[in-house]
This record gives structure tokens, C-alpha cells and sequence, in this order.
């Protein structure tokens, strides 16, 4: 039996079966925040979602557009200062995974989320890091999840914003007390994995449907494919019922006043 | 001891041309109706910072109030870019500014260390990052205890704070709950500070733990009812995701945001955070 | 996840023979009943971690669990000495230990980096102190911005931390209400944690910005009813003052301090700290 | 009319009347505590009182015996961390006056809490420095209590626990962002004030009664007396009936359970 789903859910689904019961989730907004509610609103009830706004585990009913709805705080069990977030909680050790999105990825999974183009005249200004610096070196591991496309996925970023491996996948070579850094990259297309030696990233499983053809086409750099290439298990029916009444609810929540 | 002012008043006292200004709230609680105060009094050169920019700033820079942001995310969140601010750094409209630019732990921990009196705050950040290449304010030192490099970045220590709370006591003691942000830190970190607020009442009723800033550490309390539209004040209002969606359209176009700006600030009292 | 553990096999698991152990409480919630259970457990060469030693430090070195004492204020809080670290400071009994001094903003300021998982704190601290002079864990920093000379002072990271709390839900989340200390920070600073409770509730019913530390941020939590007397549990039971007074002389007599112990401690079940 | 009343009553009064009303002030334990207090309660209901368990404004209807007794958080208008006591609200500038008492003090106000004797072999171990180091640094100015003897009053204290003038009185001269040190030392005999050159310490007014031969006799140094020697004005009436109160309801409430 198959199901009807969207690119979009095939990477949503992929992205929240990434998270694991128990883990403790620093969440960027957008989609990872999607994946990570949909976790937990599925196979990982007791994962723990930290959002930067200061809200320790959190159980919004809606996604939050911004990083600090008023969901947030109402759902949390308590929240802390900006300040104690950054120091106590990320800095201090507490969270396991990082679930970060990016305007722009490279090979060695850096992420750019500050320009395109040159930083003194920038042909686009985009926001800037945010908490996603320090997430990506103080966090145990990190997830990125973004859709795949030939702008975003570059050989190498015009900025590195945040480290994934550095300009020469060493970036995180004998530094001290940081984390293990990407360990995924979830797109519409596929799952991606830095490469134990080169840290460059390799597709390791293609969604279902998809071609190597089309990854080739939506990445700027010449990707590579693990020898095991898998194929990515589909979304199952309570997801996809979870999945679209969460952004049902969501949808109705924001258009209100 | 804090003064009871109107906004009018607190704004004209301690924001001045060329002042270092905090407005704070993160997402929750922003100032906006202090914001448009601002604007309305036409303030110029003010080097603004914040963590998160929000539509508040687009609006200030839009108004050509800014000669430099100091911030470490500057979007419309979950929308998408500010476009004010986009213009005015790429294409130098209504007036070209100078950017500063962190991450959201540097500038927390920057606030913090404000509002701890210190020069400096350290903080292990910035590893492999290319903000050090940009900012110069961004600094490294070895500890002396391990020889780990950790970074270092100024303190936040502005001339003037602006946040918006819950409630004051007549003593001038404010309630801030819910979303804390660096609220209370922008108030300790800075030598003037304005604490606009929903109501003015006669017993905070505050936890023995709560976040209360006491009036003796503030300068000026203003009423702004609904001051913190079209963000949100926990207990009293939520936010109107549509208007930072509207918002988007209203940016992108000059005529459009001078027309809104018209309309909404120039043209409005200083409750105009009511109509945001 | 925490465990829920009784007091016995929390101190037994994770308080080992030679390890740093931070038992906080700022005269408010100190741990006394789980420091009992250390002294029944004849635990020895531990490095006692606190900032204000206080009468439960007074029986941990006079039972002889102690190498080495880090603190800032070591007495018998509105009444004098504490009898017990002076005599085994000064004459040895029952066994010489080392003592490490700081002040209560060092102490503070490393329990906060502590947990902020930094190697140093830096503070504007010990000018014109001597105590630098006798603690070489003080050092100085030149801040890369001003130029200002700061102290330095290695975080506290303690191999396991005790605290005493009001409450944990069934899940494992502590609320800590009232003077609430260094006790997050220590928690939160440490390998390992044990939080003694009053009492294990469905609900913690705390406010929005309570000070609640997660049950995945704690190793053990142990029900210890009237554990934190006679310091006291806010909303619980007061502090027995009177007691801090008798303290003196029991404490400034080796053998009516072994009495006091045998009887009170040693012959005690794990909820001594109700007699205390 | 002349009132009865002890000379530890009249070291108490004098203290509490150096405090203005509105300074916000950092009160140690015991007889800081007592004179912080009865300013409250009289002169100065504004004062600001802060205590280092992290009490802010707080107004304890009876003296705590512990510097966190719960009567002290539950008059307060907020508790906050201790570490954030000490860093925003005293290193943070919020604090006009510190209020200390001591065990030693020497001509040039410094404070010995630490010991008399030897560091590595003490004759008497005291307390240790608890906040006074920073309390002393880091206030707008500080005011000494305590009680006049030849053993306090020494020339050199064994140990500087908490900088007064230095063991020279120029320990303060071009240190940036330090407060301007003791301004006045109240004891049951006279009120001393630090000379404006050398920062010896001066009796500036004897309290009633009290002669220049009993404060020589119980001052280790060559004690000075300034040129414009002044009479400490005696207690009032409601000052001395508010301390008696104070302490009875202070007695009667520490010797309960």
C-alpha cells in the first residue's frame, strides 16, 4: 500500500524519525521546528525541545511562527533568560542535538545565513547568524534540514555563518570541548552524511522516487554517493495525519489576529 | 527612583541624537509603541542595538532614525527578511548604515556582562565562524587556567534601554513574565532606561522568585497600553502574526512603508502601538 | 532522566571515596539529610565544595569525610565559629585538612561559570585583597578591550553536587522556591547530581519563570522529608535557630560532638535530618 | 531631658543614622543588620536594603540570624540567585553603601575576617571574607560598625581580607571603577572618618560621655582627633523605642523552634 505524500513531508518525516526519544533538541525555527514537533508529537513523546527565546522543554499545540510565540512559553516547563539559555543550557553541555535550517550549504556542510556576495556592498543581506554559531560547536551533535536546490547546496559558501567542517573539512580538527558538528543533512531529495575521513558531504539515502539524476541537478559541487546508497522508508499514516493536522492547526492559529 | 512620565516626555528626556540605544524584547514584549515615539520625535543618528532587529528596527531605520545596527539576527521571523533594513545596507535609503554584526550567544552574554559591570564578556563561541573577519569587536583570549582560546566581545552598555512590561507598582517596580528575553539585563547594562507598561497597579503580586527590575534601577515608567503591538504581552495580548506577515509587503516597497509610516506613527498618538 | 532513588543508594552510587562534592543550600534548603547519609557512609578524602561551610561542613570534617575545603565563609551564621573546621584547621582533629579560601562573588561567579560549562570566571574581584596572596587559584586578566586588570578564577565543576529542593514532579522536575543560591548553578555545574526533596508531587504548579531544574539535568532524586533541617524549606518549616545556637557548644567539645554524632548521625535512619 | 541608654544602643543609632533615606545598601549580618534596620524603621523608610542571599529590598519585621533566614526572602520584593547578586546588583553598580561589620580593622580601615596569626598555622581561624572583599571594592562608599577595643583596633591587621586604604592608604589611588572605600567607622565610642590626605583613620566626634583617654585605651595605634572635634548627638526617643522593640521581637522569635 502506498500513501500520497509531498517532497516536502518525504523531508519533514525523514528530518523528525532523525530525532530520537530523549533527546535533548536546541530547535531553529521553520522546518526544523516542524520536524522536531512532529517527533514529538510521534515516535519520541519524551524528546526535549529547547528554543533559544529561553522555553525549556516545550510542548507547543501549534508551531510557532516565531521563535518566541507565545506558545512557547505557555506549553514549557519553565522559562529562563536569553543569557542563561546561551550559557547554562548550550553552552553548558545540556543539549544533544542542534536541528538547524540555512540559506546556503556547502560540501563541508557550512552553513551561510549572513550574505550573498561580497560583505562590504552585499548583492542579498540575509538575517545573520542567530543562535546557530554556537549551536552548531557548543550542541553534542547537529542536524540540518533544508530543501536541495543548486542556490542553497554550493560548493563553498560565500560565508561561513557557522562551522560545519570548515573550508578544508578540519575545521573542528583538536579544537577542545566542541561538538561532533553535522551529522545529517535532510533535504526533499535525500539524506546526506559528512564522509568519516573528508568530512565532505555524501548522499547516503535517496527518498523514494527520487534519482541520482535529480540530486546531481539540485547540488553545485560534483556529489558523491555512499557505495551503500539506501533508500529512505516512506512516511507511515499516523505521520502524515499527525504531519498535516499540526500545520492544519498552525495554518488557522496564525491567520487569526 | 523611577519618574512617571508620558512616553512623550521619557522619550524627549533621555534619547538623544546620537545616543547608543537598547530596545529589547525577544520577540515577546517588544517596545514598538516607544519605538514610534521615537520616530515621531525624529531622533537621528542612533546606533541601535538588538538581538533580533524585528520590525522595529526595520521601521526606525526605515524612518532614517539609525546610523548603525549592532545585532545578531535581523529578520522578520518566520517570514522572512527585514526590508528596511536590506535597504539601507545595500542600497543606502532613506540613509547608508553601519553594521555590527554577532551571534545571539555573543550578544546575550554581552547584555549579561552589561549588566554584571564588566568590560568584557567571554564566551565559547565563534569557533570557525567568519563574523571575527567582519567584526572587529570580536576578540580571543587564553585561559589562564587551561589555555583554552575562548572569544571575548564588549560588554553592552548602552546610554539608553527601552523595554516593555507587564505592570508597575506606584513605587516604580516593574513585573516582566514569560519571555524574559535580555529584558532586565538591558535595563541593568544601561546609564538611562525606559520601562514602558500595560498598567500602573497597586500590588505587583509577583512570585518570590519572579523577574522584578525595582524602581530605584529604572529612570522613567510610561504607560503604553498595548505597547507592545503587534508583538505580544503574555497575560494581557498575543501577538499579531498577520500584521509581521502584512508587514513584508508593506517593507518592500518605499512608497508603501512611507505611506504606513504616515499613517501609523507620524500621524498617530503615542499609543500608536494600539493600531500596529 | 533522573533516578528515584532512596537517599542510602543516591549517596551510595554516586558520592565516591576522594571525589569533589559541592552540598549547596545559601542557609536556606541546605542538604542535611543527605549529608548524614554521607557521614553513615563513612565516605572519606572528599574535597567539600561550598560557599558558606555552615554547620553541615561542621560534621562532615569533624567525622572525619574531609580532605580539603573550598569555600568563602566558614561559620556558624549570626552565632560564631564553626568549632569543628577551626579545630581541624588549627590543631588537626580528626585529621589535617587543606582549606582553599575565595570570596562569596569569586565563588558565586565560578559556580555560574561552572555551569555555563566555562573553565574561568572573570570578576572585578580581590582588589587590594590578601587573599590572592594565599590562594593560587586566583589569578589576573587584562580585559583586550579597556585594558582593566580582572580577577580569574577556575570554575567550580564538581564530580557530584547535592541540593535540597521543595518539590519534584513525577518526572523529575525540581522546584527550587525562595533563596534559591548557587543550587541550579551547582547542579547544572556537576558530573553528577542528587536533589533531596520534600516531597514528590503530580504537579509542580510553578510560575513561568520558576526556578525549576529538568530531570534530564539531575542524576538522582531522593525524598528526604524535613531533609533541610534545621536550615529550612521555604513554604515548608522554618529554621531552627535555636538549634544553630546549641550547635556552639556541642561543636567546641570533641567528645560531646562524637555523642551528638553517634546519636543524631550514625545511630539514625537516612532521615536524620528531621532531629537535627 | 536626658534618656537612658547603653553604649552599644548609641553605636546602633549612630549607624543607622549615617544611612540617608533612598541609598540602597548592602547589609551584613549582626550589628549592620541591626543599625540598617532600625534606619528602616525610623529615619529612612526608603532605604533600600539587600542582603548577599540574594534578597533585593527586602524588610524583615525581625533581624535575621542568618544573612538568609526566610524572613528575608518572604519581605522582599524579589529573591534572586546569588551569583546574580553579586554580579548585577553589586559589581553591576547598584549598591550606593555597603554596610560591614569586621573582626580586626587597622589605621587605614582595612578588614581582617580571616585570621589572627599565621595563614599556614593560625592561632585563631576566623570566618574567612564572605562578600565584604567585593562589598568593599565594588559600593559607592562603605560603613564600618563594630565594637571599640584595643584588640580590633589594631595598627596593622594580621591579613587584609577586604581593602580599606591599603597597607599604605593609597590601595585605592588610580584603580579604575572602585568605589571610594570606608567613609565611616561607627563604634560604641566615636565615629572615625578616614583622612582626606593620608587615609589614616581620625575620630571625628566622641559619643556622650565618652573621653579622649578611653578611646586611646582601646586603640592599638596613636589614634588622631580632628581639630573640629565633634559631640555625636544622643538617641531620640522613638529611635531607642523602635531598637528595643526591634530586638525584643528578635529575641522572642529566635528562641522559638
Amino acid at each position: 500500500m502506498s500513501l500520497e505524500y509531498t517532497a516536502s513531508e518525504m523531508m519533514t518525516v525523514t528530518a523528525a524519525r532523525a530525532l530520537e526519544n530523549g533527546m535533548t533538541c536546541f530547535v531553529g525555527i521553520g522546518l526544523p521546528s516542524e520536524a522536531a514537533n512532529l517527533a514529538r508529537l510521534t515516535h519520541a513523546p519524551d524528546v526535549v525541545l529547547i528554543y533559544e527565546s529561553g522555553t525549556l522543554q516545550t510542548k507547543p499545540d501549534v508551531l510557532p511562527l516565531s521563535i518566541g510565540d507565545g506558545e512557547l512559553c505557555e506549553s514549557a516547563l519553565t522559562t529562563v533568560s536569553v543569557p542563561e539559555m546561551f550559557r547554562y543550557w548550550l553552552q553548558g553541555g545540556k543539549v544533544s542535538v542542534g536541528f538547524l535550517g540555512t540559506a546556503q550549504i556547502d560540501r563541508y556542510a557550512n552553513l551561510n545565513t549572513t550574505l550573498i556576495g561580497d560583505y562590504a556592498s552585499p548583492k542579498v543581506r540575509l538575517p545573520g547568524g542567530g543562535g546557530a554559531p554556537e549551536i552548531a560547536t557548543n550542541a553534542g551533535e547537529v542536524f540540518i534540514t533544508l530543501k536541495h536546490s543548486k542556490r542553497t547546496f554550493v560548493k563553498d559558501v560565500d560565508f561561513i555563518t557557522t562551522l560545519g567542517f570548515g573550508r578544508d573539512g578540519k575545521g573542528r580538527d583538536s579544537v577542545p570541548n566542541i561538538g561532533r558538528g553535522p551529522t545529517r543533512v535532510i533535504t526533499d531529495l535525500c539524506v546526506m552524511k559528512p564522509d568519516p575521513e573528508t568530512k565532505e558531504l555524501v548522499v547516503t539515502s535517496l527518498h523514494p522516487g527520487v534519482t541520482r539524476e535529480q540530486i546531481i541537478e539540485a547540488t553545485s559541487w560534483e556529489i558523491r554517493f555512499a557505495d551503500q546508497l539506501e533508500s529512505t522508508p516512506e512516511p507511515n499514516a499516523r505521520e502524515l495525519e499527525v504531519l498535516r493536522e499540526l500545520k492544519a492547526r498552525t495554518d488557522r492559529h496564525h491567520a487569526g489576529e | 527612583m523611577a519618574d512617571f512620565l508620558s512616553l512623550h516626555n521619557a522619550v524627549a528626556r533621555y534619547v538623544e541624537d546620537g545616543a547608543t540605544v537598547a530596545m529589547e524584547g525577544f520577540t515577546h514584549l517588544i517596545p514598538f509603541a516607544a519605538g514610534h515615539e521615537v520616530i515621531r520625535q525624529k531622533k537621528r543618528d542612533l546606533t541601535l542595538i538588538r538581538m533580533t532587529p524585528d520590525l522595529i528596527y526595520d521601521q526606525l531605520i526605515g524612518a532614517g532614525c539609525a546610523k548603525k545596527v549592532i545585532f545578531s539576527w535581523g529578520g522578520n521571523p518566520g517570514v522572512g527578511s527585514l526590508h528596511r533594513l536590506r535597504d539601507a545596507v545595500e542600497k543606502g535609503w532613506p540613509c547608508k548604515i553601519e553594521i555590527l554584526e554577532h551571534s545571539h550567544a555573543a550578544m546575550a552574554c554581552a547584555f549579561e556582562a552589561g549588566a554584571a559591570g564588566l568590560p568584557l564578556a567571554v564566551l565559547r563561541g565563534y569557533v570557525g565562524s567568519e563574523l571575527p573577519n567582519v567584526n572587529n569587536q570580536i576578540k580571543f583570549i587564553d585561559c589562564p587556567f587551561t589555555g583554552e582560546r575562548l572569544a571575548a566581545v564588549p560588554s553592552v552598555r548602552p546610554d539608553v534601554s527601552i523595554v516593555h512590561a507587564q505592570r508597575a507598582d506606584r513605587q516604580g517596580n516593574v513585573l516582566v513574565e514569560g519571555i524574559v528575553g535580555v529584558q532586565k539585563e538591558a535595563v541593568l547594562a544601561a546609564k538611562h532606561s525606559i520601562v514602558t507598561v500595560e498598567e500602573i497597579v497597586d500590588e505587583l503580586n509577583a512570585q518570590p522568585n519572579a523577574c522584578v527590575i525595582p524602581g530605584w534601577a529604572i529612570s522613567a515608567i510610561a504607560i503604553a497600553e498595548k505597547g507592545a503591538l503587534p508583538s505580544y504581552t503574555h497575560g494581557y495580548y498575543d501577538r499579531n502574526n498577520r500584521f509581521y506577515k502584512e508587514w513584508d509587503a508593506i517593507a518592500r516597497d518605499r512608497e508603501a512603508f512611507s505611506q504606513w509610516l504616515d499613517s501609523n506613527v507620524y500621524n498617530a498618538a503615542d499609543n500608536a502601538g494600539e493600531k500596529a
